[in-house]
């Protein structure tokens, strides 16, 4: 059982999940960004491998992305700097980006990486499942690492099902079928969708994402799943703060406590 | 059945499939579980053929070309997709997709361009239907291509600068699959090469490959036999390509000749001659070949012609060139301009720049007297004069 | 024999002929002595179809325009000469007058152009047959259609600009006359509509009346039958017209309509409206109708059209609307630019502001619901975008 | 018989016919300038109607013509010029133009105004032969107005027959088959073309044209026929000069006396 399945074995709701995009700010932010959020309360963090092409992302993360891969950030640096944090911190940790990121490095030898770095769990949207159950599932397994899949509001339910299954760790519940940035603010659709999730009972618990920016929308996400989480918003705090640590206080009790 | 059709999950051999995150799934979805039937159907098929008769201007000429083939010792015939209305192949794919569009009950359309000339194409069918239309383009062909943006408004479509990586097709491809994912249930995205997801690369090659179709009769009426010793094509994504190639991929006797972009040249650092310094991968959703660094990231690619200024080849070509059955040719800026210059001085037409690099392989492949060579037209160089005469007067300016 | 033919001195009616200086005359009668027999000749013929064929990209299409028709409540099919290799109508004319010119054996081709494109399609078939060529064209058309003038010097043509008069297409083909004097041996001059001394205007119309012979047997695969209620087309000197109306002059049912330029309105000052401001003359060799003063001084003509700014009309033309066979429509340039914007938007088609005016006769002209309206859709709008553009933005200047 | 054949009858050779345009350089300078060439010693004036259009001039002819019209010539008054000079002088004098000039004026009204005016013959380039003959050869002679045709090097002999029934007065013979103003300088083919018009025995006199600027070439034109026509040159040599009356009288003794 890895730190991922703990947490969720624990905490049952209000999950707060933090992303952030590794080299942003800074090359050398990530180890300060993990065990600041963990200081400050945070649930669970996902480390956003930078992309020069993140297609399902949005304009935040897209720029955050361009400007981490400018400041010179790299797989190998990225999994030291992982591994290094690991030393200071037990929060679960999953990282998140790109199928052809993992299929250059190699996929074995990014497995054997994560496990070796203390990460806990991947998350690669344009990973088909089929591709994943033919192709990692054992070595995943073997591995410990854990494996999110996606649903939006759109996905149908004989397909959220095969996605539970497949999955190890957490669902990514897409709040809506737009990509990240915007604000929310749900509608009967996405409350419906919501629902009809709920009332799936999976076997994984289901985290909301996508334009989650306030308390409020942390505790809408959390009446209807077992917790949020939020990207856009902390890498748009990260970029007009001052003080690394005390602009991420300030942001996690701005969502826990308004 | 073929060696070069996809399987069963939208694979040419290793090449193709969907790789896509979950939320453009359901467009991807709807788009794959009907286009086959939708294409097969016979309303459709009187349809798009009757437009590609009255409107396109198809079946476009096969020419025999007296002069060039002179002075390259051999038969050159030019299948003249320039002829097609909107002045490339770009427009059997368009209108094609818009049909399908049509049947998806679809009320917007969005598309990424290049050169301008898919763009162009797109803007056209939308106009012809009464559709909205939406052309994301790169900032820096927003620029080189001028003549397209102007043809794109008159139209009726608006045309959004993509200003990200390269501000080239790369960057405006994106910015279209975003568009997608925010509108997936009005929208068609009409994809304007062999590229993207599964089922892009198969409907778009079907679309073109009315080429290939339409050189078998016309060679057969011409010399009495339906193969030629070669085709030769210019690859960006690879839809002209696609088409130009279709029904000789099993025709073993036929060389298939795909000629990339090598910009400044192969090793210079400035190129898109995926085929020789690219890799496998995934690129806008299709597992291909792509100019990548060890990590994974898309290498921004350079050319002259903003058509073949793209990091990635169709899976088909991909699939092609892989398993040796296309052999894939390099040619710099100053080889394509040259002969630009010398087909329009030498037949009287003013190839696309893109075109322009499919006429600069004569100077590299090996041929005979006696043989057949068709090189595929893909468009007209209208849009490209500035291009054409900043090079001619040393003016030419590449600032990547 | 028909009302609309040449008489054996060259005059459709009283208009035609030859008014040509002694200088000209070798020159000229070396042409009517022979164009006759030359284009009958099996040879020409295999060549001259063949070319039409597979160069030009005929038949070009009769395309039934669906939105258009449902807007004006009737039945509009488009000639699509724009898909002509060029862009336009005059390249049948080009072809058919460059295999003459072999046949005299001359060796240099000089032609005048207005809105560039018979100077592009003069350009393009030097350049298919190697033969050098050059094109006079008024300095302020030079500016105008900056487009066709880098094509046709990457055609290799040279383009020499007219600097007197109004510094247009008048003005240039007096530059172009001037130089036919000047070298009478080696050079054939390759008027481009049907206006000049006899054999032109009959010689070009019998080269563009390939458009009325497709229109009649296409418009029978569409229809049924192979008369429309009325032909549209717009006139210059009046090629792309003369072709259109060629095989329907003695189909007394079929209305002909040619649409001039007004200009700024017809009684403006600012007009190139022949048929209506005009009056009997010689201009250009050729007894027409024209504008000029009460002294006989022939006026500067107005049009946004470069094609159109022309203060004469086709011999053939003049009879025609002089003897009450065709019906003559006079448009602005607002309602030709109007015209133009919409069709482009209704049907996915840029036209030649040329050919703009043809469609905005649509506004004009009365018809029913159930007749059959074919517009010579004589070409493409590529060589306009600056102006279009200019103008709808309010920035259009007219400086004449 | 009318001043142009009474020349021909008095003088057989060395003719000197000099073109200008009228209205050019100033409005009111015809009078002047037709009695200062018969002043000067000049046996024939050719008087250019100045027309829009002048295809068949070179340039120095066709700027002097839209200056003219510039300058406001029109029929109405150049005719009222020339019967103006009439009255000063018995020089023959004839209106070279273009046919649609005529044409628009009125072909009757225009005869009317040449008799009327005091002028003796016509040059008309682009008025064809047998349109001359149907329409206007009796009118031409009840009204005692020559008419000349040109000839050029590639014109056919019968051609020339045909042009010297028609005309009356003299044949206008280019010397080249070039639009006026370059400088002559005589071929051997343009040699065979003098001598073959000699040998023609015609019955109008010969006058050479085109590109006749010096002492030299109106000698050379003198020595192959009846004399010669100078226009661009003496065109030019107005516009250079300051003084109308010394210009010309300059310009005629470089001709005849070099
Ligand atoms: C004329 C022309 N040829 C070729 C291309 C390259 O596209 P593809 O490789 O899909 O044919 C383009 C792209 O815009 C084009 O305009
Ligand atoms: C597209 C087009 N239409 C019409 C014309 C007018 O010429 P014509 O009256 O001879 O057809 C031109 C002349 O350049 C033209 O380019």
């Amino acid at each position: 059982m890895n730190r991922i399945q703990r947490l969720f074995q624990e905490k049952k709701e209000g999950i707060l999940n933090i992303y952030f995009t590794a080299g942003h700010p800074g090359l050398n932010d990530t180890e300060d960004i993990i065990i600041e959020l963990d200081k400050a309360g945070v649930d669970l963090v996902e480390v956003g491998m930078p992309y020069s092409d993140p297609l399902a992302d949005g304009e935040t993360i897209q720029k955050s992305s361009s400007i981490a891969l400018k400041n010179g950030m790299h797989l190998d640096l990225l999994f030291e700097q992982i591994k290094s944090a690991r030393q200071k911190t037990d929060i679960p940790m999953v990282m998140m980006g790109y199928y052809n990121q993992v299929l250059q490095y190699g996929p074995k030898k990014f497995i054997n990486r994560c496990s070796d770095a203390g990460v806990d769990g991947l998350i690669l949207p344009d990973l088909p499942l089929f591709e994943f159950e033919e192709k990692y599932k054992d070595i995943f397994e073997a591995a410990g690492l854990g494996i999110s899949f996606l649903v939006t509001p759109k996905t149908e339910t004989h397909r959220i099902q095969k996605i539970d299954e497949v999955s190890k760790g957490f669902i990514y519940m897409v709040s809506t079928n737009a990509t990240t940035g915007g604000e929310a603010s749900f509608s009967n659709e996405q409350l419906d969708y919501f629902q009809r999730m709920k009332g799936l009972e999976l076997q994984n618990p289901r985290l909301i994402g996508f334009g989650i920016s306030s308390k409020k929308g942390y505790d809408a996400a959390c009446s209807h799943s077992n917790g949020a989480i939020i990207g856009s918003a902390f890498i748009r705090a990260l970029e007009n703060g001052q003080n690394l640590s005390s602009t991420i206080h300030q942001f996690v009790n701005s969502i826990k406590n308004g | 059945m073929s060696n070069y059709e996809i399987d069963n999950r939208g694979f040419y051999g290793k090449f193709g499939g969907a790789y896509i995150p979950e939320l453009l799934y359901p467009c991807v979805e709807e788009l794959r579980s009907q286009y086959e039937s939708i294409m097969q159907d016979e309303g459709f098929q009187e349809e798009f053929q009757s437009l590609l008769k009255d409107y396109v201007g198809r079946p476009t000429p096969l020419y025999f070309a007296k002069r060039l083939s002179k002075y390259y010792n051999t038969n050159i015939y030019l299948k003249r997709e320039d002829l097609c209305h909107t002045g490339a192949h770009k427009v059997n794919n368009t209108i094609g997709q818009i049909l399908v569009a049509q049947r998806l009950n679809k009320k917007r359309i969005i598309a990424e361009t290049g050169a301008g000339q898919h763009g162009v194409a797109t803007a056209t069918v939308c106009a012809l239907m009464g559709i909205e239309c939406i052309v994301y383009m790169g900032e820096k062909d927003i620029e080189r291509q001028a003549p397209n943006v102007k043809r794109m408004k008159m139209l009726g479509a608006e045309v959004r600068p993509a200003m990200s990586g390269s501000k080239t097709l790369k960057d405006a491809t994106n910015e279209a699959i975003r568009d997608w994912i925010n509108n997936p249930h009005d929208t068609h995205y009409i994809i304007g090469s062999v590229v993207g997801p599964h089922p892009y690369p198969d409907m778009v090659a079907k679309f073109q490959s009315v080429i290939s179709e339409e050189i078998k009769w016309q060679l057969k009426e011409h010399i009495g036999k339906e193969n030629p010793d070669a085709v030769i094509a210019c690859v960006g994504g690879g839809s002209n390509a696609a088409g130009a190639f279709y029904h000789y991929m099993d025709e073993a006797d036929v060389r298939l000749i795909a000629c990339e972009a090598a910009g400044l040249g192969v090793e210079s650092g400035e190129t898109a001659a995926t085929s020789v310094i690219g890799s496998e991968g995934i690129i806008h959703g299709s597992r291909t070949l792509l100019m990548q660094t060890d990590d994974g990231q898309i290498v921004e690619p350079y050319s002259i012609s903003a058509g073949l200024d793209y990091p990635g080849i169709g899976p088909l070509h991909a699939h092609l060139i892989d398993s040796g059955r296309a052999e894939a040719v390099s040619i710099t800026d100053a080889e394509a301009m040259k002969a630009g210059f010398f087909v329009s001085k030498m037949e009287g037409i003013i190839p696309a720049i893109e075109t322009a690099h499919a006429f600069a392989a004569l100077e590299h492949i090996k041929y005979k007297a006696s043989d057949v060579i068709v090189i595929n037209l893909s468009g007209r160089g209208d849009k490209d004069l500035a291009t054409y005469v900043a090079w001619d007067n040393n003016e030419y300016q590449h600032n990547h």
